[in-house]
């Protein structure tokens, strides 16, 4: 079967949702026609500029990528995983990435008692682990959770918090 | 509330012991962690005394629902134990947290999950895998059945046709001079099968209170009596 | 800002993993113009069955969804690790398209009890379907069911399996 070379380049993307190296694409495509394939990918980029459309494709330094457009993003946002994550689980979260191994009494000191029923749901939904610390337990981010921020391993979550303008933490810290 | 009755009912005609519980909460409105777990096990005793047959499965279920339950309550319990242990303690709060606590969440990125679409090859590899399962879960069947056939052979008749028979078969021995009878008098061919074939109505005749038994040395001879007023029925 | 119905659509159908129905569509839309939507949709889906596209656009019983089409299924399979039916599902699935019509309780002796969940599942998705033999229902694959395997007729189903060395499962049937 002689495959549309545009039509397999649309699949591979779409099926990735992280960026696709060029030479993963010349292989999958069993070619090396560089130049066309160069093509293919130039001309798809500047077709989905146009308005009508709601996704992009990036060149990114690890590939090629489809991404749905700034503007969308926002509208686009409930439909994607954990999104319905509410706003005191997504402060706990924040806690244990920034201070983990942390006990749930720390958290419950500054969230409060609604910090059982939350560190529940985290770890139901793998977000977080418990590991034993004498006698209480202790939370850390899980593998699920690095996955999920884009970080390579659960103990650089603390990394999520460097470019955040904590400028008043930062004196105090 | 649920009567022995219905909780054997349940126990024995749901599917599965999700079911039960499922059901014990939602339909019969009781709280699952208030499941009388006594009352359970009284349900299985009763349940015990009326099978005829024997189904090897349901009291495994009765036995699987008490320990879910407990399990399920115990966890409860060393939740609220670990709420105790880590209110107690005392240390001030790191500032850092308190103001974390207080700023916009983390924002999770948005994430796309692209799901593959299942392809033939994996369609038929699924089927065979099916199939596989379920062979294996055949033989793994018909060995368990021949080991309890061993151990335990089925008997073709019901057992209060058995008891029924064991009974009369005591009364005729039982006469105004004769007020008891040996065991042994009463097993057909001394061997195994024979003993708890007539071992077992012996023990039912001795529940409902029908007649009495004793046995003076380990081991030794077992008498059967005739309580005082049945010895002449 | 003035959003581009057909951009927004298409962002929304590309971050969603799941069928989206056509009333949470109007709904991301804030719109009741339930005739232009569908216009867009149908517009869609006829461009996207161009050669040039890898993925098309489906309608199914849940909702509107992007898929790569059939032809490059293999291709890109290993690009993701997700799959769109648990490997409960798709024995169940295989059977019902292997020994059709066949009744839940031919298919609870395979796979065991949770075969009524997997079931209910299936006719959620709309592969699979109940027909009425007598006192039993029996169930059989579906026009989507087709529509996914890229098979002209349900009834095809049973050609899926034809390489299938299963002679024991043969005699039983």
């Amino acid at each position: 079967m002689v495959q549309n070379k545009k039509a397999v380049i649309e699949a591979v993307l779409f099926m990735s949702s992280e960026p696709v190296s060029f030479e993963k694409i010349l292989k999958l495509l069993h070619t090396q026609k560089v130049e066309e394939v160069a093509g293919i990918l130039k001309n798809m980029q500047e077709e989905l500029k146009k308005e009508e459309h709601g996704i992009h494709l990036i060149e990114t330094k690890e590939g090629w990528v489809l991404k749905v457009k700034a503007d969308y993003q926002n509208l686009v946002r409930p439909l994607t995983p954990y999104q319905d994550l509410s706003r005191g689980l997504l402060k706990v979260l924040a806690l244990v990435a920034y201070k983990q191994p942390i006990t749930q009494s720390e958290i419950v000191k500054v969230i409060g008692n609604r910090t059982y029923e939350y560190v529940k749901i985290l770890q139901e939904k793998g977000l977080i682990n418990t590991i034993k610390t004498g006698r209480t337990k202790a939370l850390v981010a899980t593998k699920e959770f690095a996955e999920y921020f884009g970080l390579e391993t659960p103990e650089d979550a603390k990394k999520l918090f460097e470019s955040l303008p904590l400028t008043k933490e930062k004196q105090e810290a | 509330m649920l009567t022995d009755n219905d909780m054997i009912t349940l126990v024995v005609n749901e599917p599965s012991w999700e079911d039960v519980i499922l059901k014990i909460v939602a339909e019969e409105g009781m709280d699952p962690w208030a499941v009388d777990l006594i009352k359970l096990a009284d349900a299985f005793n009763v349940y015990l005394q009326k099978i005829g047959e024997m189904d090897l499965r349901v009291p495994a279920r009765f036995i699987l629902i008490a320990a879910i339950l407990l399990r399920m309550k115990s966890d409860i319990f060393a939740a609220k134990k670990l709420r105790t242990v880590l209110s107690d303690s005392e240390k001030p709060p790191d500032p850092m947290l308190k103001i974390l606590a207080e700023v916009p969440p983390l924002q999770p990125p948005l994430k796309r999950i692209p799901l593959g679409s299942v392809t033939v090859d994996e369609l038929i590899s699924a089927l065979k895998k099916a199939f596989e399962v379920k062979e294996r879960r055949t033989i793994r069947k018909d060995r368990l059945r021949r080991a309890v056939a061993q151990v335990l052979p089925v008997d073709q008749e019901d057992i209060t046709d058995r008891i029924e028979k064991l009974y009369s078969q005591i009364n005729s021995y039982l006469t105004e001079l004769q007020c008891s009878v040996e065991f042994s008098k009463l097993v057909k061919t001394w061997e195994r099968r024979s003993i708890v074939r007539t071992l077992l109505p012996l023990l039912h005749l001795t529940q409902e209170g029908k007649v009495d038994y004793r046995q003076e040395q380990v081991w030794g001879e077992i008498i059967v009596e005739g309580k005082k007023n049945e010895s002449k029925a």
